[in-house]
Protein backbone atom coordinates (compact mmCIF):
# COMPACT_ATOMS: atom_id res chain seq x y z
CA UNK A 1 0.00 0.00 0.00
CA UNK A 2 1.31 3.48 -0.96
CA UNK A 3 0.10 6.96 0.37
CA UNK A 4 -0.86 9.07 -2.52
CA UNK A 5 -1.56 12.44 -2.93
CA UNK A 6 -4.67 12.67 -5.70
CA UNK A 7 -5.11 15.96 -6.55
CA UNK A 8 -9.02 16.57 -9.07
CA UNK A 9 -9.54 19.18 -10.82
CA UNK A 10 -12.67 20.82 -13.04
CA UNK A 11 -15.22 18.24 -13.10
CA UNK A 12 -13.35 15.92 -11.15
CA UNK A 13 -12.81 18.61 -8.39
CA UNK A 14 -17.14 19.10 -8.25
CA UNK A 15 -17.79 15.27 -8.75
CA UNK A 16 -15.09 14.43 -5.45
CA UNK A 17 -16.08 17.50 -3.48
CA UNK A 18 -12.47 18.28 -2.94
CA UNK A 19 -9.80 19.34 -4.99
CA UNK A 20 -7.24 16.94 -2.70
CA UNK A 21 -7.16 14.22 -0.44
CA UNK A 22 -4.45 11.91 0.99
CA UNK A 23 -5.49 8.25 0.22
CA UNK A 24 -4.02 4.62 0.54
CA UNK A 25 -4.04 2.81 -2.07
CA UNK A 26 -2.52 -0.59 -3.96
CA UNK A 27 -1.60 0.72 -6.85
CA UNK A 28 1.64 0.48 -8.97
CA UNK A 29 0.89 3.21 -12.13
CA UNK A 30 -1.30 6.06 -12.65
CA UNK A 31 -3.71 4.69 -14.55
CA UNK A 32 -4.14 2.13 -11.63
CA UNK A 33 -4.88 5.74 -9.00
CA UNK A 34 -7.33 6.05 -11.94
CA UNK A 35 -9.21 3.24 -11.54
CA UNK A 36 -8.95 3.19 -7.62
CA UNK A 37 -10.58 7.08 -7.28
CA UNK A 38 -12.84 6.25 -9.78
CA UNK A 39 -16.25 6.40 -7.26
CA UNK A 40 -14.71 9.98 -6.22
CA UNK A 41 -14.02 11.31 -9.74
CA UNK A 42 -17.12 9.70 -10.97
CA UNK A 43 -15.71 9.59 -14.58
CA UNK A 44 -16.98 7.26 -17.38
CA UNK A 45 -14.04 8.82 -19.74
CA UNK A 46 -11.77 6.55 -20.78
CA UNK A 47 -8.11 7.50 -19.67
CA UNK A 48 -6.74 8.12 -22.94
CA UNK A 49 -9.29 11.28 -23.26
CA UNK A 50 -8.25 12.79 -19.77
CA UNK A 51 -4.21 13.83 -19.09
CA UNK A 52 -2.21 13.16 -15.82
CA UNK A 53 0.73 14.57 -14.02
CA UNK A 54 3.06 12.99 -11.56
CA UNK A 55 4.87 15.74 -9.09
CA UNK A 56 4.21 18.92 -11.16
CA UNK A 57 5.42 16.72 -14.64
CA UNK A 58 3.05 15.56 -17.21
CA UNK A 59 3.13 11.80 -17.15
CA UNK A 60 2.07 8.50 -18.92
CA UNK A 61 -0.93 6.64 -17.71
CA UNK A 62 1.63 3.58 -17.91
CA UNK A 63 4.09 5.62 -15.17
CA UNK A 64 4.71 4.62 -11.85
CA UNK A 65 3.78 5.88 -8.69
CA UNK A 66 5.73 5.97 -5.54
CA UNK A 67 4.68 6.16 -1.86
CA UNK A 68 4.22 10.03 -1.28
CA UNK A 69 3.76 10.86 -4.76
CA UNK A 70 0.88 13.56 -5.49
CA UNK A 71 -1.11 12.35 -8.63
CA UNK A 72 -2.90 15.15 -10.95
CA UNK A 73 -5.98 13.83 -12.40
CA UNK A 74 -7.32 16.07 -15.26
CA UNK A 75 -10.66 15.47 -17.42
CA UNK A 76 -10.75 16.41 -20.82
CA UNK A 77 -8.99 19.94 -21.37
CA UNK A 78 -10.57 22.58 -22.82
CA UNK A 79 -8.19 25.71 -23.05
CA UNK A 80 -8.63 28.99 -25.44
CA UNK B 1 6.69 33.71 -22.52
CA UNK B 2 3.32 32.51 -21.33
CA UNK B 3 1.12 34.25 -18.99
CA UNK B 4 -1.81 33.29 -16.70
CA UNK B 5 -4.37 35.76 -15.41
CA UNK B 6 -7.49 36.99 -14.01
CA UNK B 7 -7.29 40.63 -15.12
CA UNK B 8 -8.40 41.58 -18.50
CA UNK B 9 -6.30 40.76 -21.51
CA UNK B 10 -4.56 44.03 -23.22
CA UNK B 11 -3.78 43.32 -26.36
CA UNK B 12 -1.73 46.66 -27.65
CA UNK B 13 0.66 46.51 -24.64
CA UNK B 14 1.49 42.97 -25.63
CA UNK B 15 1.79 43.48 -29.02
CA UNK B 16 4.47 46.21 -28.19
CA UNK B 17 6.32 43.40 -26.47
CA UNK B 18 6.95 41.74 -29.77
CA UNK B 19 8.30 44.27 -31.49
CA UNK B 20 12.09 43.49 -33.59
CA UNK B 21 13.65 45.94 -35.89
CA UNK B 22 14.17 42.49 -38.16
CA UNK B 23 10.27 41.18 -37.96
CA UNK B 24 8.03 41.98 -41.02
CA UNK B 25 5.17 39.99 -39.72
CA UNK B 26 2.78 39.86 -36.84
CA UNK B 27 0.12 37.63 -36.48
CA UNK B 28 -2.22 37.43 -33.42
CA UNK B 29 -5.19 35.61 -32.30
CA UNK B 30 -7.60 35.94 -29.80
CA UNK B 31 -10.30 33.54 -28.52
CA UNK B 32 -13.34 35.74 -27.78
CA UNK B 33 -16.77 34.80 -25.41
CA UNK B 34 -18.80 34.12 -27.79
CA UNK B 35 -23.23 34.02 -27.00
CA UNK B 36 -23.81 30.35 -28.74
CA UNK B 37 -21.57 27.39 -28.39
CA UNK B 38 -23.08 24.02 -30.21
CA UNK B 39 -26.74 25.40 -29.94
CA UNK B 40 -26.67 26.77 -26.47
CA UNK B 41 -27.15 30.40 -25.45
CA UNK B 42 -24.23 31.27 -23.41
CA UNK B 43 -24.43 33.92 -20.65
CA UNK B 44 -21.00 33.43 -19.79
CA UNK B 45 -17.99 30.91 -19.44
CA UNK B 46 -15.44 30.12 -16.50
CA UNK B 47 -11.79 29.02 -16.95
CA UNK B 48 -10.01 27.08 -14.42
CA UNK B 49 -6.50 26.23 -15.15
CA UNK B 50 -3.78 24.28 -12.85
CA UNK B 51 -1.18 27.06 -13.42
CA UNK B 52 1.92 25.33 -12.42
CA UNK B 53 1.98 22.72 -15.46
CA UNK B 54 -0.25 24.70 -17.92
CA UNK B 55 3.03 27.52 -17.65
CA UNK B 56 5.37 24.52 -17.91
CA UNK B 57 3.63 23.56 -20.84
CA UNK B 58 2.43 26.43 -22.64
CA UNK B 59 6.35 27.49 -22.52
CA UNK B 60 7.08 24.01 -24.17
CA UNK B 61 4.60 25.08 -26.93
CA UNK B 62 5.74 28.20 -27.39
CA UNK B 63 9.37 26.75 -28.05
CA UNK B 64 8.10 24.46 -29.95
CA UNK B 65 6.77 27.18 -32.33
CA UNK B 66 10.15 29.34 -32.64
CA UNK B 67 12.18 26.43 -33.66
CA UNK B 68 9.51 24.62 -36.06
CA UNK B 69 8.61 28.55 -37.64
CA UNK B 70 11.90 30.22 -37.00
CA UNK B 71 9.87 33.38 -35.47
CA UNK B 72 11.23 36.28 -33.48
CA UNK B 73 8.82 36.44 -30.55
CA UNK B 74 5.96 34.67 -29.53
CA UNK B 75 3.75 35.37 -26.58
CA UNK B 76 0.58 34.11 -24.89
CA UNK B 77 -1.51 35.10 -22.33
CA UNK B 78 -4.53 33.10 -20.61
CA UNK B 79 -7.49 34.36 -18.87
CA UNK B 80 -8.93 32.44 -15.78
CA UNK B 81 -12.00 32.75 -13.32
CA UNK B 82 -15.14 34.25 -14.95
CA UNK B 83 -15.78 35.80 -18.03
CA UNK B 84 -18.47 37.64 -20.16
CA UNK B 85 -19.25 37.86 -23.50
CA UNK B 86 -17.06 39.20 -25.61
CA UNK B 87 -14.32 38.83 -23.36
CA UNK B 88 -10.59 37.76 -24.32
CA UNK B 89 -9.92 34.23 -23.08
CA UNK B 90 -6.30 33.59 -24.55
CA UNK B 91 -4.23 35.79 -26.65
CA UNK B 92 -1.27 34.44 -28.93
CA UNK B 93 0.95 37.11 -30.58
CA UNK B 94 4.01 36.06 -32.83
CA UNK B 95 6.23 38.31 -34.70
CA UNK B 96 8.42 37.07 -37.71
CA UNK B 97 10.77 38.06 -40.81
CA UNK B 98 7.82 36.90 -43.03
CA UNK B 99 4.60 36.54 -43.10
CA UNK B 100 4.25 32.93 -43.69
CA UNK B 101 5.82 31.66 -40.46
CA UNK B 102 4.05 34.29 -38.97
CA UNK B 103 0.71 32.88 -39.60
CA UNK B 104 2.08 29.09 -39.14
CA UNK B 105 3.26 30.11 -35.72
CA UNK B 106 0.66 31.54 -34.37
CA UNK B 107 -2.13 28.54 -36.33
CA UNK B 108 0.48 26.08 -34.23
CA UNK B 109 0.26 27.79 -30.82
CA UNK B 110 -3.04 28.08 -30.60
CA UNK B 111 -4.23 25.03 -31.94
CA UNK B 112 -1.80 23.67 -28.94
CA UNK B 113 -2.76 25.35 -26.14
CA UNK B 114 -6.49 24.08 -26.62
CA UNK B 115 -5.31 20.59 -26.35
CA UNK B 116 -2.33 20.34 -24.72
CA UNK B 117 -2.75 22.96 -21.10
CA UNK B 118 -4.55 21.50 -18.29
CA UNK B 119 -7.12 24.37 -18.74
CA UNK B 120 -10.82 23.92 -18.05
CA UNK B 121 -14.11 25.63 -19.56
CA UNK B 122 -17.56 25.54 -17.94
CA UNK B 123 -20.20 27.30 -19.74
CA UNK B 124 -23.03 28.64 -17.74
CA UNK B 125 -26.11 29.22 -19.92
CA UNK B 126 -28.44 31.26 -20.63
CA UNK B 127 -31.68 28.60 -19.62
CA UNK B 128 -29.45 28.27 -16.10
CA UNK B 129 -27.88 25.35 -16.78
CA UNK B 130 -24.01 24.89 -17.25
CA UNK B 131 -21.42 21.97 -18.49
CA UNK B 132 -17.74 21.60 -18.65
CA UNK B 133 -16.51 21.87 -22.57
CA UNK B 134 -15.28 18.40 -23.90
CA UNK B 135 -16.48 16.82 -20.96
CA UNK B 136 -19.44 14.71 -22.40
CA UNK B 137 -19.06 11.11 -20.86
CA UNK B 138 -17.30 12.46 -17.54
CA UNK B 139 -20.28 11.12 -16.15
CA UNK B 140 -23.61 12.20 -15.21
CA UNK B 141 -24.08 15.61 -13.82
CA UNK B 142 -27.33 17.34 -12.35
CA UNK B 143 -26.80 20.77 -13.87
CA UNK B 144 -24.35 18.92 -17.47
CA UNK B 145 -25.69 20.42 -20.72
CA UNK B 146 -23.85 16.95 -22.26
CA UNK C 1 -13.84 48.34 -44.84
CA UNK C 2 -10.53 49.36 -46.43
CA UNK C 3 -9.21 52.68 -45.48
CA UNK C 4 -5.37 54.31 -46.78
CA UNK C 5 -4.08 56.62 -43.99
CA UNK C 6 -0.92 58.86 -43.96
CA UNK C 7 -1.28 58.41 -39.83
CA UNK C 8 0.27 55.70 -37.93
CA UNK C 9 -1.93 52.83 -37.25
CA UNK C 10 -3.77 52.15 -34.05
CA UNK C 11 -4.67 48.26 -33.98
CA UNK C 12 -6.31 49.03 -30.64
CA UNK C 13 -9.21 51.00 -31.97
CA UNK C 14 -9.19 48.89 -35.10
CA UNK C 15 -9.59 45.18 -33.11
CA UNK C 16 -12.29 47.27 -31.09
CA UNK C 17 -14.65 47.77 -34.61
CA UNK C 18 -14.49 43.86 -34.60
CA UNK C 19 -16.07 42.98 -31.89
CA UNK C 20 -19.44 40.81 -32.16
CA UNK C 21 -21.31 38.76 -29.56
CA UNK C 22 -21.05 35.94 -31.93
CA UNK C 23 -17.50 36.31 -32.98
CA UNK C 24 -15.17 33.56 -31.20
CA UNK C 25 -12.29 34.27 -32.96
CA UNK C 26 -10.41 37.17 -34.28
CA UNK C 27 -7.37 37.31 -36.42
CA UNK C 28 -4.58 40.17 -37.17
CA UNK C 29 -2.06 40.60 -39.33
CA UNK C 30 0.41 43.29 -39.51
CA UNK C 31 2.96 43.97 -41.52
CA UNK C 32 5.95 45.88 -40.15
CA UNK C 33 8.86 48.10 -41.79
CA UNK C 34 11.68 45.87 -41.09
CA UNK C 35 15.73 46.95 -41.16
CA UNK C 36 16.75 44.35 -43.86
CA UNK C 37 15.25 43.32 -47.39
CA UNK C 38 17.01 40.60 -49.67
CA UNK C 39 20.33 41.27 -47.82
CA UNK C 40 20.24 45.43 -48.29
CA UNK C 41 19.75 46.97 -44.72
CA UNK C 42 16.69 49.28 -45.11
CA UNK C 43 16.83 52.74 -43.67
CA UNK C 44 12.86 53.57 -44.37
CA UNK C 45 10.20 52.59 -46.58
CA UNK C 46 7.66 55.46 -49.24
CA UNK C 47 4.05 53.84 -49.66
CA UNK C 48 2.74 55.25 -52.74
CA UNK C 49 -1.14 54.63 -54.13
CA UNK C 50 -3.58 55.07 -56.18
CA UNK C 51 -6.65 55.73 -53.47
CA UNK C 52 -9.76 55.42 -55.39
CA UNK C 53 -8.46 52.36 -56.93
CA UNK C 54 -6.48 50.71 -54.09
CA UNK C 55 -9.93 51.46 -51.79
CA UNK C 56 -12.26 49.77 -54.79
CA UNK C 57 -10.39 46.53 -55.14
CA UNK C 58 -9.74 46.16 -51.10
CA UNK C 59 -13.44 46.25 -51.01
CA UNK C 60 -13.58 43.35 -53.19
CA UNK C 61 -11.13 41.54 -51.64
CA UNK C 62 -12.65 41.96 -48.02
CA UNK C 63 -16.50 41.32 -49.43
CA UNK C 64 -14.73 38.06 -51.39
CA UNK C 65 -13.37 37.16 -48.25
CA UNK C 66 -16.28 37.61 -45.91
CA UNK C 67 -18.17 35.25 -48.98
CA UNK C 68 -16.05 32.40 -48.96
CA UNK C 69 -15.07 32.13 -45.26
CA UNK C 70 -18.44 33.37 -43.68
CA UNK C 71 -16.33 36.11 -41.47
CA UNK C 72 -18.19 38.23 -39.34
CA UNK C 73 -15.97 41.30 -39.81
CA UNK C 74 -13.08 41.78 -41.77
CA UNK C 75 -11.16 45.03 -41.82
CA UNK C 76 -7.99 46.94 -43.41
CA UNK C 77 -6.07 49.68 -43.14
CA UNK C 78 -3.11 50.41 -45.18
CA UNK C 79 -0.65 53.07 -45.15
CA UNK C 80 0.85 55.63 -47.31
CA UNK C 81 3.68 57.75 -47.10
CA UNK C 82 7.36 57.99 -45.11
CA UNK C 83 7.39 54.78 -42.55
CA UNK C 84 10.13 54.07 -40.49
CA UNK C 85 11.75 51.07 -39.23
CA UNK C 86 9.00 49.35 -36.64
CA UNK C 87 6.54 51.35 -38.26
CA UNK C 88 3.22 49.39 -39.22
CA UNK C 89 2.49 49.60 -42.73
CA UNK C 90 -1.05 47.37 -43.00
CA UNK C 91 -3.18 46.07 -40.64
CA UNK C 92 -5.97 43.21 -41.40
CA UNK C 93 -8.63 42.18 -38.70
CA UNK C 94 -11.30 39.22 -39.20
CA UNK C 95 -13.68 38.16 -36.19
CA UNK C 96 -15.19 34.93 -37.35
CA UNK C 97 -17.22 32.30 -35.24
CA UNK C 98 -14.29 29.93 -35.11
CA UNK C 99 -11.00 30.25 -35.43
CA UNK C 100 -10.46 28.41 -38.92
CA UNK C 101 -12.12 30.79 -40.71
CA UNK C 102 -10.10 33.91 -38.75
CA UNK C 103 -6.71 32.49 -39.98
CA UNK C 104 -7.96 31.56 -43.51
CA UNK C 105 -9.74 35.18 -44.31
CA UNK C 106 -7.04 37.02 -42.68
CA UNK C 107 -4.44 35.22 -44.76
CA UNK C 108 -6.39 35.65 -47.65
CA UNK C 109 -7.33 39.35 -47.12
CA UNK C 110 -3.47 40.17 -46.77
CA UNK C 111 -2.28 37.62 -49.85
CA UNK C 112 -4.79 39.42 -52.07
CA UNK C 113 -3.91 42.67 -51.35
CA UNK C 114 -0.34 42.69 -51.87
CA UNK C 115 -0.99 41.72 -55.32
CA UNK C 116 -4.00 42.99 -56.68
CA UNK C 117 -4.12 46.59 -54.63
CA UNK C 118 -2.31 49.28 -56.59
CA UNK C 119 0.47 50.44 -53.99
CA UNK C 120 4.04 50.39 -54.93
CA UNK C 121 7.04 50.55 -52.15
CA UNK C 122 10.16 52.34 -52.59
CA UNK C 123 13.29 50.87 -50.24
CA UNK C 124 15.76 53.35 -49.06
CA UNK C 125 19.23 51.83 -47.51
CA UNK C 126 21.06 52.58 -45.78
CA UNK C 127 23.57 53.37 -48.17
CA UNK C 128 22.20 55.90 -49.95
CA UNK C 129 20.49 54.02 -52.48
CA UNK C 130 16.63 52.84 -53.08
CA UNK C 131 14.78 51.11 -55.38
CA UNK C 132 11.21 50.18 -55.99
CA UNK C 133 10.05 46.46 -54.93
CA UNK C 134 8.83 44.17 -57.03
CA UNK C 135 9.92 46.52 -60.02
CA UNK C 136 13.65 45.11 -61.13
CA UNK C 137 12.90 44.95 -64.63
CA UNK C 138 11.51 48.42 -64.49
CA UNK C 139 14.02 49.71 -66.41
CA UNK C 140 17.75 51.25 -65.53
CA UNK C 141 17.40 53.68 -62.81
CA UNK C 142 19.93 55.71 -61.12
CA UNK C 143 19.20 54.81 -57.60
CA UNK C 144 17.70 51.71 -58.41
CA UNK C 145 18.73 48.36 -56.17
CA UNK C 146 18.17 45.96 -58.29
CA UNK D 1 -6.27 59.46 -83.32
CA UNK D 2 -7.43 59.87 -79.81
CA UNK D 3 -6.80 62.31 -77.09
CA UNK D 4 -5.79 59.80 -73.88
CA UNK D 5 -4.88 61.03 -70.60
CA UNK D 6 -2.14 59.09 -69.27
CA UNK D 7 -1.38 58.82 -65.93
CA UNK D 8 2.07 57.47 -64.49
CA UNK D 9 2.32 56.03 -60.94
CA UNK D 10 5.72 55.31 -58.87
CA UNK D 11 8.47 53.84 -60.96
CA UNK D 12 6.54 55.42 -64.38
CA UNK D 13 6.03 58.39 -62.94
CA UNK D 14 9.55 58.61 -61.81
CA UNK D 15 10.98 58.06 -65.34
CA UNK D 16 8.04 60.20 -67.17
CA UNK D 17 9.00 63.06 -64.81
CA UNK D 18 5.31 63.92 -64.73
CA UNK D 19 2.33 62.11 -63.01
CA UNK D 20 0.13 62.93 -65.60
CA UNK D 21 -0.01 64.40 -69.61
CA UNK D 22 -2.90 64.42 -71.87
CA UNK D 23 -1.02 62.66 -75.35
CA UNK D 24 -2.64 62.53 -79.03
CA UNK D 25 -2.37 58.54 -79.58
CA UNK D 26 -3.01 55.99 -82.36
CA UNK D 27 -4.30 53.89 -80.23
CA UNK D 28 -6.98 50.81 -79.81
CA UNK D 29 -6.45 49.18 -76.73
CA UNK D 30 -4.92 49.98 -73.26
CA UNK D 31 -1.64 47.84 -74.47
CA UNK D 32 -0.90 50.30 -77.13
CA UNK D 33 -1.04 52.85 -74.86
CA UNK D 34 1.59 51.38 -72.82
CA UNK D 35 3.61 50.62 -75.95
CA UNK D 36 3.14 54.36 -76.98
CA UNK D 37 4.56 55.55 -73.88
CA UNK D 38 7.11 53.27 -73.69
CA UNK D 39 9.60 55.57 -74.21
CA UNK D 40 8.08 57.98 -71.43
CA UNK D 41 7.90 55.38 -68.49
CA UNK D 42 11.07 53.35 -70.05
CA UNK D 43 9.54 50.07 -68.38
CA UNK D 44 11.09 46.90 -70.12
CA UNK D 45 8.34 44.68 -67.66
CA UNK D 46 6.04 42.88 -70.06
CA UNK D 47 2.49 44.22 -69.50
CA UNK D 48 1.92 40.88 -67.61
CA UNK D 49 3.49 42.44 -65.00
CA UNK D 50 2.03 45.45 -64.89
CA UNK D 51 -1.43 46.57 -64.67
CA UNK D 52 -4.33 48.96 -66.19
CA UNK D 53 -7.18 51.14 -65.25
CA UNK D 54 -9.34 52.90 -67.67
CA UNK D 55 -11.32 55.53 -66.20
CA UNK D 56 -10.59 54.40 -62.50
CA UNK D 57 -12.03 51.10 -63.50
CA UNK D 58 -9.13 48.43 -63.52
CA UNK D 59 -9.15 46.85 -66.97
CA UNK D 60 -7.87 44.24 -69.33
CA UNK D 61 -4.50 45.48 -71.23
CA UNK D 62 -6.40 44.44 -74.49
CA UNK D 63 -9.53 46.40 -73.21
CA UNK D 64 -10.60 49.64 -76.00
CA UNK D 65 -9.60 53.00 -75.98
CA UNK D 66 -11.87 56.03 -76.33
CA UNK D 67 -10.92 59.54 -76.96
CA UNK D 68 -11.08 61.56 -73.87
CA UNK D 69 -10.37 58.40 -71.63
CA UNK D 70 -8.03 58.59 -68.76
CA UNK D 71 -5.59 55.57 -69.10
CA UNK D 72 -3.56 54.41 -65.49
CA UNK D 73 -0.20 52.91 -66.01
CA UNK D 74 0.40 51.09 -63.18
CA UNK D 75 4.38 49.01 -62.50
CA UNK D 76 3.90 45.86 -60.43
CA UNK D 77 2.70 46.23 -57.20
CA UNK D 78 3.80 45.58 -53.77
CA UNK D 79 1.48 46.43 -50.95
CA UNK D 80 1.79 45.08 -47.30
Amino acid sequence: MKTITVRYFAMFREHAGVGEESLTLDVQTAADVFAATRERHRSSEPVGHCKVAINDDMADWDAPVADGDTVFLFPPVAGG
Amino acid sequence: MITMTTDPILPDELRDNLFDPGAGAYCAFEGWVRNVNEGHAVERLEYEAYEPLAIKEGERILAEARERFKTLHAHCVHRTGLLEIGDCAVWVGVSAPHRDEAFLACRFIIDALKVRLPIWKKEHYVNGDSGWVNCGRCAAHGHSAA
